[in-house]
C-alpha cells in the first residue's frame, strides 16, 4: 500500500493538506490572483477528455483537453474574468470545492512530491434550484520552493465522457 | 397566440406558417424552446436531413467503428471489412438493445450482449452467438436473416467528411452540400486531416438552433459578448469582425470570412505544396487572406477557423468542427471536434491545439460567453410559451443590400460585403421553415 | 374522468366546467396537478392577473431594480431616473437574452451582453453598445426604436406594494384588490415600512395553489398540523386558533384574524403616534385587538403576522409577505420577504426578524410541517390523474353560516364569527374557476 | 408513422390495433416507451387489474399495515382490528394528505397529520383529531361519514399472497390467477412462508414491461446475457437452460421451469413433510425436480427460483417476488422479495438468502446485467420515437409448435418442450393489446 | 498561506477535526441533545441569503437568513423535534454529513479558533430515489471550554440563491 | 466526545485514513485483486436494507441487503467482472468515491478498531451527462495484521429507502 504516510514527514502532510484546502478557498471566493500564485511558472494545466470503452481499453484521451494551459494563459483566463465583460462567470457562479482523498507520494526527485487528491465541486447559478456537480481526481505535481510547495502540474481527471456542465468558466 | 391555443400538429403547423416571417427578418420568440417545435425538428429535419458524423481519420481501418448521434438517435459509423464506411442505427433487430456499447473500437462483428444476435461489418445478420446448434434448437424453422439486417442510413463522404441521412429518396450529399463544398475545402479539402484526440462532449441548456444560427449568420455578437477582446488589448483597431464577407451560401449554409490584409499567408508555410495540390487557383488564394471564417452548414453542422492569435511568437489557429445534438428542447448535447493538418509542423500542432482549446472547448473563452447567452434566451423563451401575445425577434441585419461579384470574391454562394448581415440566419429560418412544413418526404 | 380522455383545450375545460364545485365544497383532485390545469393557469391566471412583486423600499432610488417573477417569467421592477416605477418583461428585444442578471442592482440603462442593445430606465431602446457609427453600418436603414420598446406590464403601487399585470384591459389595482385594501393597511400602511435584507427564495415540490389557499382560509389545520404548538405548551388555551374572524375579503382573497382580549395593543408602543397617523379610528382598534393575521390576495400574494410571541421579556412577531411562483404542476418557488417599520425601535426589529425566522422562513417551525404536507398532496394528485372515477376533496367547512356586521367587526367584506370557515376558499376556487373558462380577455 | 402524427388517444388506440401483432411475433418498438401507451397502462392496466402487494407475513397482526405501490398510487395494506387485510388509497379523504406516512407500522387508526381527519383500520371515518367538540365548532351540521370513508380497493388473497384492484367489476383474483395458481402453490403454498425483512426497493431507467416480460418467457437470453456462468465455469453442460418447460399458462401470466434430472430432490429434506401436507401428488413430483422456475403473472408480478448453487457443501436456492412498479415511461421502481419457509433449518434460511442476495438483489449477479440491457433498449426506443417508418422487434421464438400432454407434465396450462419458446410472451401481448384498447370496463 | 498547521498545534488540529466528525454523526444519528452540547451558551447561529449580483458586489445577505437562533432556540427546535408531531422531520429525512476542508485560524485571543470547514448535506426522504443537496461553508467560532472547544458562533453559507430543499427541518 | 484522537495514536490513525484513501483509489480503477487483499478472510460483507418508520423506531433492516457477501462471493464477482461478459461494467462506469469523516474507535481488543467514514460514491455511466451518488457510511472492523490492518467487517449504510442507481455493480 502506497499511502501519504509513507511518502512524506508530518509536517509535510500538514502542510500539503492545508495548501488543497487554501486553495479551494481561493478559488471559491475567486481571489483568483492568490490562487495563481501557487503555481511553478512552468506549469502545464489539463484535463483529457473521457471515453467510454470496454476494459482494459484506457477511457482518458489526453491528445485533446478541457484544459490546456500554461500559466501564462491562465494569467489571461483571469485577467479576462477581472473585466466587466465576463458574462459568463458574471455575475459569478456560487462555487465549493470539497477536496478529499489525499495521497502523497515520492516524485522524481527529493524536491517533487505526486499529489492526488478528490474534488466534488458543486456550482449552483441562477434562481431555480439548479446545480452541476463537477468530480473527479487532481493529478498533481508538487516542487518544493523554498519552505513551501508550488503545483508544477495538474492534471484533472472529470468523471464524466459528456461533461453535464455547460462550460468550464470555473476553475478545476 | 399561446401555445394553449395549439392543440395538435395542425394548429401548430399553421401557427408557424402564419409567424414565422423570417424575409421580414421576423421570428416568433416561442419557436426557441416550443416542445410541438422540437418534434417537428426530430422528425422532419434530424429524420431526413444530411447530419454531419465523423471524419475518415476517425475509422482507419477495416472494422473501425465510432458511435455517434442523428439527432436523438445513436448509431454506428463503421467500416466494414470490403473498407467501405456505412452508417447503421445501433439497435439490434432483435429487441432494439444498444449494439455497439463504446464510443470506438474496433471489431469483427457486433455482438448483442442480450441474446447474442451477431451482425457483420456490412449490417448483415449473422446468426446467433451460441452459434448454429443453438439456434436451430431455438429457432428451427430458422431466421429471416434478411429482416434481420441493421437499420442503415444512406452515408456519403465528402473530403473525409462523413455524413448520413435516414432519407432514402432526398437529394444527394453533393446537392445537400452545394455551394459550400467550396468552403469545407478550404478547411479540410487543403490537406490530409487528422481528427486530434477525440471530440469533446458536453450538455448546454440551450436549444440546437440557437448555436447552429449564431454561427451561421451572427458576426456582430463579437463586439459586445466577447468584449474581453477589446477590454484586453486583444485585437487591433475596432472594426471586431466586420471586416470580411458575409456568405448566404444557399440551402440555409451560411459563413462569414474574415480577412487580413498582410502579404503573407497566416497558413504554415511548411504546407504551402499541399494546400496547392489540393486546391484551385482562386482557393488558395482566399485561403491566403483568411484571418478567420465561421459557418454553418443546414441543419447542425457548424465549422471554424478562429482568429489567428500569437502566441510564443507563432500566428495559429486551431480547426474546429462541430455538431449541436437536440437533446431536448432546451438540451443540447455539443460535440466538438479539433482537426490538423497530418503532415503539419509540431509547433503548428502543439500551439493550434493549444489555442483551440483556450478558445473555443468547453473552456473556451469564447465558448463560455456564447453558452451562458443561449441559456438564457432559452429560458426566457421557455418561460414567455404561455404568453398569449406573440413576440418577434429580430432578425432583420443586413436586408436588401448587393451582393458581390465573381471579380470582388472567387467563393460562390450570395456574398455580402463585410460580415454584419443576417442574410444566411435568413435563409437558414426560410429553409427550416419549409422543411417542418413538408409532411411527407 | 381520467386524465387520459381529456385530448385538448376544450376538453379539459369541459372537464373543469362539470367537476370543481366549490359553492357544494367540492374540487376534483386532479386539479392539484394536472399538467393541463397548470398550463391554464399560466395563460389566464398569471399572463392576465395583478401580481405582488416587491415593496418600494427594495427600489429606493432612480436606477434601482429587482428582478421578479411573474409565473414563469422573469421581469425587471425599475425605477426610472423620473423616479416612477416600472415592470418590463426581462427579455431584449433584439433576440430575447435576459437583459437584467442580477437580483437586484443600480444602473443607467440594461446593456444586452449579446449584441449590445441598450435600453433605458424607462425602456426606451437606446441605441447598440459600440455606438451610433458601429450602428450605422450594421442598420443603414436604421432601426425602428418604438418598435423596440421592452415589453411592459401595467404596474400600480398600493401603500408601498408594487403589483403589475399583463392585461392591458382588467381592472385597477384598486378594483382588483377592493376590500383586502382596509387589511393590508393594517400591515403596511400603518407606517413607514422596509423590507430587511433580502426576500428568501426556496424551491419546494407542490403546486402553487395548495399554499395560497391555505392562507386563504385554512385556520383549521394550525390545531393538528402544528399541534407541536400544544405539545410543548406554546399557547395557551385550547382554541387553536378558532378565536377570532374569518373573512371572505372578495374576488378570491381570504383572510383570518387572531384576536386577543388584553387591554394593550401588542405592537409596540414606540411607534404609537405613526401608527395613529396612518390608519383611521376602526383600523387602530382592530390593530390593537391583533393577535395574528393570516391572509392572501388572490392568486397567489401571501400576507402574515405571526402570532405574537413572548421572548426575552418582549412580545413580538415578525411581519412576512410572500408570492409561491408555479414553476411546474409540483414545483413552486417561494419568495418569503420580511418587512418592519422603518422607526421601530431596534429590540422590535432584532427580536422580530428573529420570531419571523424561526417561524415561517424556510427553517421555520411551522413551515417545515406546511412544506411536507403540500409535498405529499401534491404527489397523491400526481398519482392519481389516471384514476378513472372523479376524487372529489371535502372543503365544505363553515357553509352558509352568517355574517358579522359593521357593529360586530368594522373591516369590509363578508366576515365570520370564528376563523373556523372555508368560505374564503371556496371563493378563491370560484374566481379561480372562472378565470380559467375565460378564454379571451 | 412517427409520434408526432399521434394527435390524441384515438389516433393512438389506432396505432396500437394495426401495429401490434403479437400472433406475427411482431412488436412495435415505439411501445416500449412511448408516453401516451405509458398513461394508457396507468389508466387501463394499472388502474384496473391484480396487482400483488405483498404477503400476509408483512402484516402478522390487527393493526398491522404496510405501504404499497399499485401503479402510480400509493396505497394501504392494512390488517384491521377484525383480522381482515384491506386495501385502502393512502390518501386522506379530506385534503388527499398522505395518511400513512411510513413504510411499515401498527396502529390503531391513521390521523391525517394536515387537520387530524381519522380512520379506523377498516377504513371508516372516525373523525377529526381534536375530539367531538372542537369537531362540532368547525361542521355545526356534522360531517357526512359515509362519503368520508377511504377509497378502498378490492382485495383478496391466494396463498398468503396478498392482491389488490380498482376494478369493481373485473373477474376474481381466482379467475385472473387461474392456471398460475398450480404454480404459484409450489414456490409459496407448499409450506408456511415468511417475508426476509423487508422488500429491497431500488430506481431502474427502464420501463416495467421489460422486465415483466423477461421473466414471461425470456429463458434464451440467459445464454449470452448471463454468459459469465459458462466463462466461469458455473454451470455444467451447455444447455444454458434450455433443459426444461416453457408454460404459456394463459391470462399473459409464462413461466419456465428447469429441471434436474438427480434422483433427490434440491429442496430441504427437513420440510419434505410439510411439502408432502400442502401439496398435491403431481405438485410435489414437480417440486422435487425442480432447478429453477421463473415467471410473471401479468401484469408486473415476478417469481423465481433461482437457478440452484452449490455453496459451503449445501445446494440452496432463494426464493424471491418482485414487482416492476411503473414510475415513468422510462423509471421502473423494483420491490424484490425474498422469502423463505418459516420452519426451515437454519441453513436454508442463512444460504438461501445469501444466494438470493448475490444473484438477484441490487447487486445480484445477474440482475446487474438485465437492468443494464432493459436501461439501454429503453433509451433506444426513446430516441426512436420520432422515426418515420415503423421498427418492429422480433418474438418469433417457438411459434406453431406442439404442446406437451398431462402425461408428460403434470402441470396446468400450454406446455412446451424446452424452455427455449416466446408463446407465453405473445399472450402477454395480446392480453396487453386487448386491455389498451378497452375503453370501458 | 494561511493553514491549519500554523495556527495551532498538531494535537489541537486534530481534536478539532474530530470535533467536526463527531458532531456530524451526532446529527445524522438524531442525537440533537447531545449535539446542543456542543454549543456554547452565548451562541450566535445563522446562515446568510445569497444573492446574484455583478462582481465585487458581495453575493450573501446578512440582514435576512435561513437561520437565525441562539441556543435556546435551537433545544426549542430539539425539543420540538422529540414530540410525536413534528410530522416536517418524523419520519426523518435520511441524512448523511460530509465535512472537508478543514481551515483553522487564530481567533480573538489565545482561547478563540476561527474555524471553516466545507460541507455537503446529502438528504433523502420518500421512496422514489430523490434527494436534495445542500452544500456550502460553515464559518464557526470556537471557544476553548477546559480542555476542550465548544462552537461559539456559526454562520452557515450555503451556496444557492434558491435553496433547492423543502424545507430546512435538518441543521446545517 | 469520542475521537479518533483518543482511540489510536497518530501514526495508526494516519495509516487508517491513508488505507481509505488508497481502498477509494483501487476501486475507483478497478484494481479488484489489490482491492480483495485489504480484506480479512473472515469478512463479512453487508449494505442493510432503509426504511422510512417514524422515531424512534429504527431505519434499518438487517435481515436483508443489498450485499450479503463473504470474502470468497466478493472474489467471484471479481472473477466475473475480468471476463468479457460482465455487460453491467464493461464498459465501466465512471466512478469517484469520496471518503470523509473518520471516526476511529477501541473495538473489541487491542488488535481491534471500529472505524467510520462517510463516503460519497459519484458514478456516471453513457453519454447524456447524468450520474448517480451513492451516499452513505461505512462501518467497518478493522484487524491489525502485523504492522497493518485489514478489513474484517464492513455495514455500508446507503442513505435511501430507494435506492436512485440501477444496480450495484460496483462496490461500496
Ligand atoms: S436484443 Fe439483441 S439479441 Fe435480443
Ligand atoms: S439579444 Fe440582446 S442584443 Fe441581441
Ligand atoms: S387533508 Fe387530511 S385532514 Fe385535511
Ligand atoms: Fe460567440
Ligand atoms: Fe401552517
Ligand atoms: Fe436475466
Amino acid at each position: 500500500m502506497t499511502g501519504a504516510g509513507e511518502a512524506v514527514d508530518l509536517a509535510t502532510r500538514i502542510q500539503i493538506q492545508d495548501l488543497y484546502s487554501h486553495e479551494a478557498e481561493l478559488l471559491d471566493e475567486r481571489r483568483w490572483e492568490e490562487w495563481l500564485d501557487l503555481f511553478a511558472p512552468e506549469l502545464e494545466y489539463t484535463a483529457p477528455i473521457r471515453v467510454t470503452r470496454k476494459s482494459p481499453h484506457p477511457d482518458t484521451i489526453d491528445e485533446l483537453g478541457h484544459f490546456d494551459d500554461t500559466k501564462m494563459s491562465l494569467a489571461l483566463r483571469v485577467r479576462r474574468l477581472r473585466t466587466d465583460v465576463a458574462w459568463a462567470e458574471d455575475p459569478p457562479s456560487l462555487t465549493r470545492r470539497l477536496i478529499t482523498n489525499l495521497r502523497i507520494r515520492p516524485g522524481d526527485d527529493a524536491d517533487r512530491l505526486q499529489v492526488r487528491t478528490n474534488f466534488l465541486l458543486y456550482r449552483s447559478r441562477g434562481d431555480l434550484g439548479a446545480y452541476d456537480l463537477i468530480v473527479g481526481e487532481r493529478q498533481d505535481a508538487l516542487r518544493r520552493e523554498g519552505d513551501s510547495w508550488v503545483i508544477a502540474r495538474r492534471r484533472s481527471v472529470i468523471d464524466q465522457a459528456s461533461m453535464s456542465t455547460k462550460n468550464l468558466g470555473i476553475f478545476l | 397566440m399561446s401555445r394553449y391555443d395549439v392543440q395538435g400538429r395542425l394548429e401548430l403547423e399553421d401557427r408557424l406558417r402564419k409567424t414565422v416571417q423570417p424575409e421580414q427578418g421576423r421570428i416568433p420568440f416561442f419557436t426557441y424552446t416550443d416542445p410541438g417545435v422540437h418534434d417537428l425538428e426530430i422528425e422532419r429535419i434530424f429524420g431526413r436531413d444530411w447530419q454531419f458524423l465523423g471524419h475518415v481519420s476517425e475509422v482507419p481501418n477495416p472494422g473501425s467503428f465510432v458511435t455517434r448521434r442523428m439527432g436523438r438517435e445513436n448509431v454506428i459509423v463503421g467500416r466494414g471489412d470490403d473498407s467501405v464506411v456505412r452508417v447503421f442505427l445501433n439497435a439490434c433487430r432483435h429487441r432494439g438493445m444498444t449494439l455497439a456499447c463504446e464510443d470506438f473500437g474496433e471489431v469483427n462483428n457486433w455482438r448483442c450482449p442480450y441474446h447474442g444476435f451477431t451482425f457483420g461489418s456490412k449490417g448483415d445478420f449473422l446468426g446467433t452467438f451460441m452459434g448454429a446448434p443453438f439456434e436451430r434448437v431455438a429457432y428451427p424453422e430458422g431466421l429471416d436473416r434478411d429482416a434481420l439486417h441493421l437499420i442503415e442510413a444512406r452515408c456519403e463522404i465528402y473530403q473525409g467528411l462523413i455524413f448520413a441521412t435516414w432519407s432514402k429518396s432526398g437529394p444527394s450529399l453533393d446537392d445537400h452540400l452545394g455551394n459550400v463544398k467550396w468552403y469545407l475545402d478550404l478547411l479540410v479539402g487543403k490537406a490530409e486531416m487528422e481528427v486530434v484526440g477525440h471530440p469533446e462532449r458536453w450538455m448546454v441548456p440551450t436549444g440546437w438552433r440557437l448555436p447552429a444560427e449564431n454561427f451561421t449568420s451572427d458576426a456582430y455578437h463579437t463586439a459586445t459578448a466577447h468584449s474581453f477582446l477589446s477590454r484586453l488589448n486583444m485585437v487591433k483597431g475596432a472594426d471586431f469582425g466586420r471586416e470580411g464577407y458575409h456568405v448566404n451560401v444557399g440551402n440555409g449554409h451560411g459563413l462569414g470570412v474574415g480577412v487580413h490584409f498582410d502579404e503573407e499567408s497566416y497558413f504554415p508555410k511548411e504546407l504551402e505544396d499541399e494546400y496547392r495540390a489540393n486546391l484551385d487557383e482562386d482557393q488558395f488564394r482566399m485561403l491566403s487572406r483568411i484571418k478567420n471564417l465561421h459557418g454553418n452548414a443546414f441543419p447542425n453542422f457548424t465549422f471554424l477557423v478562429p482568429n489567428f492569435i500569437e502566441v510564443e511568437g507563432r500566428r495559429v489557429t486551431g480547426l474546429m468542427l462541430r455538431t449541436w445534438q437536440p437533446v431536448a428542447p432546451n438540451q443540447t448535447q455539443v460535440w466538438s471536434w479539433h482537426l490538423v493538418e497530418k503532415n503539419a509542423p509540431e509547433w503548428w500542432k502543439k500551439l493550434g491545439k493549444r489555442m483551440y482549446t483556450q478558445t473555443f472547448s468547453s473552456s473556451g473563452m469564447f465558448d463560455q460567453d456564447d453558452t451562458e447567452v443561449w441559456e438564457a434566451q432559452t429560458r426566457m423563451s421557455d418561460a414567455a410559451l404561455y404568453r398569449e401575445e406573440e413576440v418577434f425577434l429580430h432578425y432583420g441585419m443586413g436586408m436588401d443590400l448587393p451582393t458581390l461579384d465573381k471579380s470582388e470574391f472567387p467563393g460562390p454562394g450570395d456574398v455580402y460585403d463585410g460580415k454584419f448581415s443576417e442574410e444566411a440566419g435568413r435563409t437558414f429560418y426560410r429553409v427550416w421553415l419549409d422543411r417542418l412544413l413538408e409532411a411527407k418526404k
